[in-house]
């Protein structure tokens, strides 16, 4: 039963209050790509053991979507942040790879 | 091996049960196999079971960083039933289902399987068109289902509020073939016949990685060290993800958490298995007589073999509300499996990128019905290098030609 | 035999007798009583049946870990099975019987499997049945489940009310011993917010029954001290009753409060489901004492000597005249002294360790008990009650040295901390050598949302065994907690007791320790699934190595106490077998709930009318009022049809068709979703959303649109109209408003945050009617108002004003091929509007219609429903719905999608119109067969029926489906078996999907 | 207009807190930059209220504003002015990218009056009742159904939901104000 924080409220949000949204960051491909790159796009998921970027829905809050750095194993969030963006704030990143040495980092 | 029967029971009575032999032999890995197996789980027993018993391949190890049958094949609610909507699935899972009802003889260990009949309950005009549409398919593909209506339901579970305030009950497809089995014996019966057939089950023993010579594999390095093989069949669920990447390819697959419940046992009250979509809970009843309860997965990557208390929530409230005697009965006991679900929530078997690498994964909550079934496709395809007809509609590449195998369109879901 | 003592009993109130009733037979207890010590007073031992064997049984513990007396409890409609008697308070008027069983308890015919006990090892049923096939599921089957399952079926629904509590707090202390007591007057002096629970009606848990002095007071004075300081705590929270049934993650605890399981039918709910967010958790949940393995060590009579020791101290119940006391640590002379100073003959303590000089020994010497070092019960005599014991040494192979005659064996295995609470999410254990048994590693605990642990153990439960350690370890522990919450240093020093010496314990898995196979099959395990210790070592050696292996194949642990007595003992058992340590072994894992929970608890409020949410519009309760034939459609309901007595539904239908394209037909529209898409950007937005083009739909007028998934699949349709330069409303499904709201707050919010649009959900400001057939534009003009004329508002416009007093937004669009206007009215005058137009129209013939009567006409005139001709595998090209994809965009979603091989094969099955040689109406879902067969043996499907109905205005079967080259393949005839057991086939023509007035004349009135 | 009611009309319950239906109320939906001063302006000039901060609601002397998310504010006014008050910020607002739309008949509002307002909340919603305060707002859900509800004083509870499930809320509330429920 996890609890995230909302960055648009402040509140620490109820599992049930929220909707996840699956992995973050993901570039969209349209009309011209290749059949690979929509491939990738619509269902190559990271599904990595450990630190993992994703989308989360303040659904009977304030229904807006933002990202988690959240940890598969231990279910560890290590922060969240806004959706409107390309990547993950770095200072998140280095308090990730601050925590364990060993992840690769953001890709 | 020595054959199990109730002869052989009285025999070992007399001397106190003290002469009967393992099930399952613990070897040493050898340095070389001619298919090495990663994962112990039904699926992988199976795989092993079928290469020795149609393709005579029986230097096989089965490697498995836990122990066998400790995956989803022991943490599910045992259903099988084969009354899907697409022809692929409806095959392979009318396959596995056909395979069970002779597989306590085959294996000479009792599965107990058990035809007592599934039903998928309708509870809005809705379904009730689904799942008739599921019934022609069913029809066409040679899966004998029919879709029943409210008192004959009635009369199956008398237990059941047909009239609820909520859904009334407007039918159901009823299978009659389909029913459980003891999860934990296919996985035990299955080791058994591999070992007897000279196979070696390595438990406790865990990938790091996987071996390969100009795009084709070679062997796995495990914790018991390197080894090679001819041909690798890659049959986990929870850690698929991971092997692709020590193989150097991608899934299209996410891994979640499943819930189950079951109840204290009580005296046999509900003889079949009772699915209600509509509402989102299955329940049925153990041959201990705990009420046995599936509910739905979380929303979020997991590996943690917990999940979330809502779904619990959820769906007992459903049971509640379609079983009302169940409301002071009491769960004993809830656990999460860890299940591997792709873009289309059909399975994935076949080749992959890697040469005479073979992969059977994402089998999503379907996993313990199509047991048999799978490990007959999937040995089929390590044995040919080719899948063959149960396995071809299951490959990779389906996923960029847009050819799904979406199974919940008959699901009834409300648009 | 088990009798109530002249005196004693810290817990009762012997002023305030309980009446109750077991097996019909009228009891009476006390107030304070648990169920099983009113039974224990008057000497019903016997209490039920073993699951496998139906062996005799009586209690064993005295609580949360009791596996054996479980009784039904109530009757009727508060009938309950499995209830622990251990667990439940007594109340007047309490009723409860044994089970498992037939046909009583005294004389249980299933007992014959005790008999065969020697050919029902563990896993038996692996080996056996198997012949003939079809002998599992017709014969052997049914008589297992029917000599399995514990309690009695239920008959009839629960009558109690539920409901769930969210609270929010700091520190949760779990467990109301003395160690709880101490954590949380740690934590509550730290000012953190602190909820502590307890699972039984008193504070204070064993600590008293044991004796000692803390902080020089009684242990009870102690007791009554510390509770009465929290009470005085604002910032402390109290709550007797309350079990916490699991540690879930990020801090999430469930207790489960049983408010009037002791005050039935009191108006209160029965349970309520604390869902609890805490920062910091303290396990304080005590240990629980390990049962020994000898030889009928299962027998009514047989309990845990700290069993005992509490039925005699906290309820004054003597379980037997004389009692053997069995131990192999010093805990169990407190039993022994306790029964003697009660005034019970103890003939023996049998030590099992090699020497007894400890303190408690000498005690026990000094009170007159016999102490015989290195002895062992060899075997139990009797049947449904002990008789005796038989002594030998624990070292040798049991030959039997004296028999003492006894009614009682009080036993003492050491004791194994309650780690439930630490391990659900995720705690490790480490093996305690000196106390043999598993404890928290604290250096492991699970961690929270924060990666920080937030689960620390107090007492017992971290393994402090003395009661000097239990407070300091638990004072530490409340500290530590409120630390970590955010609580403030304190000073104050915590509770103190004096230490006790004590010799250390030796661990004893099986007595005697070279007991040979026949008693082995005598010594039990798990009492309630009759597991045995020669059931392990069988697992052990058939190669049921895992701990998990040997769990399922002997089902030890898997009975309703979920091996709180079992486990650790099977464990070395297993360990012994493989010749291996135990850590190495493990433990199985630890899962929710604690104990069991009422499924009641968990459905919470939620049953009857508030199952779920039932959507209502305006004008619902008139639907009703009309006796309407509601449907679910999402969690709204619609109207099916409005039957008027002596009419079935389908002749209803009928009428309503009819009806409407004669005379008038309304329908209650108001679930169809309404979003207002506005800004600079919206029209660029509308274009990415839609797959036709919809930025350059003209203000005024309205556009038909379809919208796909990224995967290209179509997955909502509707209306769309131009209100201004920046804004559009679009209309949705009705199941589809919040999913479409959301689809596109997402890609707002996650892809083109830059671009300037706001959406807004409209759907239930407004109620909106269909006012449909020929007389539509009569019955619209009679009200007054605005001008609705063909010139003014023609087909596919729409146009705000007045409809009599009623302000409106008017769409001329229609679903049903006849002259029709959609009217939005603010829905707090939905209804009064609906009334106006059912008095206005009643010269015109008005009838209201239903979503069926809907379907059909929509199908008449070839129209495709979401749900029906889709089901998320469909295109918009599957439809013949190219004219509403744009060519001219360059991008929409579902584009790329549908580029892809797949989906732009010939061989994708297209929409037609379906007509039958005979009229008939073909089925719903069936499917048409072509030649052959495929790889699979499956017929060759070539298409499917998507909607079938009956159309009354052409008085004759029509269909639409998806063929195989349907389009190209006008006129042919195809065949589509049916299923309902005639073995017949239907013969279908395909045709042109629209069936009724082709070119749109009479909508265009 | 004379035509017009609310969900349940004004219906009520007394359990151990009292529970009813507040009847008619103004309710609009106002999207826009919540940081520019025309939204401020707007807001000012038809309610009277400040500019609620995060989780805040604020009251003017013609209603009340409360802040749903960053970019959204609910203004609550009387019923029978919420179309000229949603007018009126429209033009108020002119030129700048907004939206406001009158929800009104969308919602349904209860109190909930009583000491143990927040607890008879808490029995619904995952949210934590008991550091709420008259000024704050909090969007969350009650059992099944999205929600939102803000303290009027210290012992009554506004609640808001849709229109549609306003029979299910009241159902909810009932059910969670029954005597012999009180959880302290």
């Amino acid at each position: 039963m996890l609890i995230l924080e909302c960055p648009y409220c402040g509140v620490m949000a109820d599992e049930t209050d929220l909707h996840g949204g699956g992995e973050a960051h993901l570039k969209r491909f349209g009309p011209g790509s290749s059949d690979d790159d929509f491939e990738t796009y619509l269902f190559h998921r990271k599904n990595p053991k450990g630190v993992h970027f994703e989308r989360w829905r303040h659904v009977s809050g304030c229904g807006k979507w933002f990202h988690a750095a959240r940890n598969t194993m231990t279910l560890e969030v290590y922060g969240t942040y806004p959706a409107q963006t390309y990547e993950p704030p770095k200072d998140l990143v280095a308090k990730i790879k601050k925590k364990h040495p060993e992840w690769g980092g953001y890709e | 091996m020595r054959r199990y029967s109730a002869f052989a029971i009285a025999r070992e009575a007399a001397r106190y049960h003290t002469g009967w032999e393992r099930a399952w032999k613990s070897p040493k890995p050898k340095k070389k196999y001619d298919v090495v197996i990663v994962g112990a789980g039904g699926h992988g027993l199976a795989t092993a079971y079928y290469l020795g018993k149609n393709f005579g391949i029986t230097n096989v190890a089965i490697i498995e960083k836990g122990w066998l049958g400790g995956g989803n094949t022991g943490r599910n609610t045992t259903i099988i039933r084969s009354n899907y909507l697409q022809d692929p699935s409806a095959a392979i899972y009318e396959k596995a289902r056909s395979l069970y009802e002779t597989m306590s003889q085959d294996l000479n260990y009792n599965v107990m399987f058990s035809p007592r009949g599934v039903m998928m309950l309708a509870q809005t005009e809705h379904e009730v068109r689904g799942y008739e549409r599921t019934a022609h398919a069913n029809a066409l593909q040679g899966v004998k289902t029919e879709f029943i209506s409210p008192q004959r339901v009635k009369e199956l579970v008398p237990i059941m509020n047909i009239n609820g305030p909520r859904y009334p009950v407007l039918g159901a497809l009823w299978q009659e073939r389909a029913g459980t089995a003891r999860h934990d014996a296919v996985a035990w019966g299955y080791a058994r016949a591999c070992s007897d057939m000279g196979m070696d089950i390595i438990q406790k023993c865990e990938v790091t990685g996987v071996r390969q010579a100009n795009g084709v594999v070679t062997g796995v390095d495990t914790t018991h060290g390197q080894i090679d093989c001819d041909k690798l069949a890659m049959v986990v669920a929870g850690n698929a993800g991971h092997l692709a990447d020590m193989a150097g390819f991608r899934l299209p697959m996410e891994s979640v958490a499943l819930q189950a419940l079951v109840s204290e046992p009580i005296k046999p009250c509900i003889d079949v298995v009772v699915m209600a979509n509509t509402v989102h809970g299955y329940m049925s009843q153990s041959d201990k007589g705990e009420l046995v309860i599936g509910g739905g997965t979380d929303g979020f990557n997991n590996y943690t073999q917990r999940g979330s208390f809502h779904h619990v929530e959820e769906t007992v409230r459903a049971l509640v509300e379609t079983f009302p005697i169940i409301s002071r009965l009491k769960m004993l006991r809830q656990w999460g499996g860890i299940v591997d679900v792709t873009g289309d929530r059909s399975p994935i078997i076949g080749k992959t990128p890697l040469g005479n690498c073979f992969i059977n994964c994402g089998w999503g909550t379907g996993g313990f019905k199509s047991i048999p079934g799978s490990g007959w496709a999937m040995a089929e395809t390590v044995a040919k290098g080719e899948p063959g007809s149960l396995a071809a509609e299951f490959g990779l590449n389906r996923f960029s030609e847009g050819r799904f195998i979406d199974e919940s369109v008959a699901a009834g879901v409300a648009h | 035999m088990s009798t109530r003592l002249a005196q004693g009993g810290r817990l009762i109130d012997r002023s305030k007798p309980k009446n109750f009733t077991f097996n019909g037979k009228r009891m009476k207890g006390y107030e304070g009583d648990t169920l099983a010590a009113a039974l224990l007073g008057e000497d019903q031992m016997l209490m039920g049946r073993s699951f496998k064997y139906h062996r005799p049984r009586g209690v064993v513990a005295s609580g949360a870990e009791e596996p054996n007396a479980l009784v039904n409890l109530g009757q009727g409609e508060r009938f309950e099975p499995n209830q622990r008697v251990t667990t439940t308070e007594l109340f007047d008027g309490l009723y409860a019987t044994s089970q498992n069983h037939w046909p009583s308890l005294e004389f249980d015919v299933g007992v014959v499997n005790n008999y065969a006990a020697r050919f029902l090892p563990a896993g038996f049923y692996y080996k056996t049945f198997m012949a003939p096939k079809a002998a599992w599921k017709h014969v052997f089957e049914p008589i297992i489940r029917k000599s399995a399952g514990l309690g009695q079926v239920p008959t009839e629904a629960d009558v109690d009310r539920y409901e769930h509590y969210y609270y929010h707090t700091d520190v949760v202390i779990i467990g109301g011993g003395v160690a709880g007591l101490a954590s949380a007057l740690a934590a509550g002096r730290s000012g953190a917010k602190v909820l502590m629970m307890e699972q039984t009606h008193h504070w204070g848990g064993r600590a008293a029954v044991d004796g000692g002095e803390i902080d020089g007071q009684s242990v009870d004075a102690w007791i009554d001290a510390a509770v009465a300081e929290l009470e005085g705590m604002e910032n402390v929270t109290l709550r007797t009753r309350m079990m916490a049934s699991g540690v879930y993650d990020h801090g999430y605890v469930l207790g489960y409060e049983r408010v009037a399981d002791h005050t039935p039918g009191d108006g209160r709910p029965r349970h309520r489901l604390w869902r609890i967010r805490t920062k910091q958790i303290v396990t304080a949940t005590g240990a629980i004492e390990r049962p020994l393995s000898f030889a009928g060590n299962d027998i009514p009579g047989v309990m845990l000597a700290s069993a005992v020791r509490d039925y005699a101290v906290n309820w004054g119940v003597s379980i037997g005249d004389r009692t053997v006391v069995v131990t192999n640590n010093d805990d169990g002379y407190r039993t022994a002294l306790t029964l003697k100073e009660a005034g019970m003959e103890v003939p023996a303590v049998l030590d099992a360790r090699a020497e007894a000089t400890g303190p408690l020994a000498e005690a026990a010497r000094a009170a007159g008990i016999r102490v015989e070092a290195g002895k062992a019960i060899a075997k139990v005599h009797g049947g449904k009650r002990v008789t005796g014991v038989s002594v030998c040494l624990q070292a040798g192979e049991g030959s039997t040295l004296e028999e003492i005659k006894c009614d009682a064996v009080a036993m003492s295995g050491g004791w194994s901390p309650v780690v439930h609470m630490w391990s659900h999410c995720g705690g490790k254990l480490i093996w305690d050598e000196a106390q043999a048994h598993f404890r928290p590693d604290p250096n492991r605990a699970p961690t929270s949302h924060d990666g920080e642990a937030f689960v620390v153990t107090a007492g017992t439960a971290s393994g402090a065994m003395s009661l000097a350690e239990t407070l300091e370890d638990a004072y530490a522990a409340g500290k530590a907690a409120s630390k970590a919450a955010g609580g403030k240093a304190i000073r104050k020093a915590g509770p103190k007791a004096e230490a006790e010496a004590e010799q250390p314990m030796a661990p004893v898995w099986i007595m005697p320790q070279g007991a040979g196979p026949q008693k082995r099959m005598k010594m039990w395990l798990d009492y309630q699934n009759d597991v045995k210790v020669s059931d392990v070592q069988l697992a052990a050696r058939e190669g049921y190595e895992s701990v998990e292996h040997t769990k399922r194949y002997t089902t030890l642990g898997m009975a309703t106490d979920q091996g709180k007595l079992s486990n650790i003992n099977g464990l070395a058992v297993l360990s012994d077998a493989l010749d291996q340590e135990i850590p190495t072994t493990g433990t199985t894992t630890f899962r929710p709930p604690y104990t069991p929970i009422s499924f009641g608890a968990i459905a919470g409020e939620a049953r009857h009318e508030i199952f779920q949410p039932i959507r209502r519009t305006p004008m619902h309760q008139w639907h009703e009022d009309a006796g309407a034939y509601m449907e679910p459609v999402g969690h709204w309901r619609r109207p099916y049809c409005y039957a008027k007595p002596g009419e079935t539904n389908e002749q209803a239908v009928h009428r309503e068709v009819l009806n409407t394209r004669e005379n008038l037909g309304l329908l209650d529209a108001s679930t169809l979703g309404k979003l207002i898409v506005k800004g600079p950007d919206a029209g660029k937005f509308m274009d990415m959303m839609y797959t036709n083009m919809m930025s350059n739909l003209a203000i005024g007028k309205c556009r038909y649109g379809l919208m796909c998934s990224e995967n290209g699949f179509l997955s909502d349709d509707g209306v769309v109209a131009r209100i201004d330069e920046e804004t559009w409303l679009c209309h949705t499904t009705s199941g589809g408003a919040d999913r479409i709201h959301a689809w596109m707050e997402e890609w707002l919010q996650t892809e083109w945050w830059d671009w300037k649009v706001y959406v807004a959900n409209v759907t239930e400001q407004l109620a909106q009617v269909a006012v449909v057939g020929p007389n539509a534009r009569k019955v619209l003009e009679k009200l007054g108002g605005m001008d609705l004329s063909k010139e003014t508002l023609p087909f596919m416009q729409w146009a705000d004003g007045k409809i009599g007093e009623f302000d409106a937004r008017v769409y001329r669009i229609s679903f049903s091929g006849e002259l029709s206007y959609e009217i939005a009215v603010p829905a707090s005058q939905g209804r009064a509007f609906w009334d106006a137009l059912l008095e206005a129209g009643e010269e015109f013939g008005v009838m209201p219609y239903g979503t069926e009567c809907l379907h059909i006409m929509r199908a008449e005139k070839g129209f495709i429903m979401i749900g029906d001709e889709t089901d998320g595998t469909v295109i918009p090209q599957d439809l013949g719905l190219n004219w509403a994809i744009s060519k001219k965009k360059e991008d929409f979603l579902g584009k790329r999608a549908q580029q892809r091989s797949h989906m732009t094969d010939p061989e994708r099955w297209k929409l037609v119109g379906l007509e039958t040689l005979d009229g008939s109406v073909l089925p719903d879902g069936a499917y048409a067969v072509g030649e052959g067969n495929n790889v699979h043996g499956q017929r060759n499907m070539i298409g499917r029926v998507t909607s079938t109905y009956y159309s009354p205005t052409l008085k004759k079967g029509i269909a639409m489906g998806l063929v195989l080259h349907g389009p190209d393949r006008m006129g042919e005839v195809i065949s589509f078996p049916t299923v309902d057991g005639s073995n017949t086939v239907i013969k279908a023509r395909i045709c042109d999907p629209v069936f009724y007035d082709k070119d749109g004349e009479k909508q265009n009135v | 207009m004379s035509n017009a009611v609310s969900a349940l009309q004004g219906a009520s319950f007394d359990g151990y807190c009292k529970v009813e239906e507040a009847g008619l109320t103004g309710m609009i939906t106002l999207r826009g930059d919540l940081a520019s001063d025309g939204v401020a302006k707007a807001v000012k000039a038809v309610t009277g209220a400040a500019m609620p901060g995060q989780g805040e609601v604020t009251e003017g002397a013609k209603g009340r504003v409360g802040w749903m998310s960053p970019d959204e504010l609910l203004l609550i006014v009387d019923h029978a002015d919420a179309a000229a008050i949603v007018e009126a910020a429209t033009a108020s607002l002119g030129d700048e990218h907004s939206l406001v739309v009158n929800v009104s008949d969308a919602r349904a509002v209860y109190r909930v009056k009583g000491a143990a307002c927040r607890e008879v909340i808490a029995k619904l919603a995952p949210a934590d009742t008991s550091v709420m305060q008259p000024g704050m707002l909090r969007r969350t859900r009650i059992a099944q159904i999205p929600a939102a509800f803000y303290l009027e004083d210290d012992e009554t509870a506004v609640l808001v939901c849709f229109r549609s499930v306003a029979q299910y809320a009241f159902d909810l509330l009932k059910d969670a104000v029954e005597p012999g429920g009180e959880v302290f």
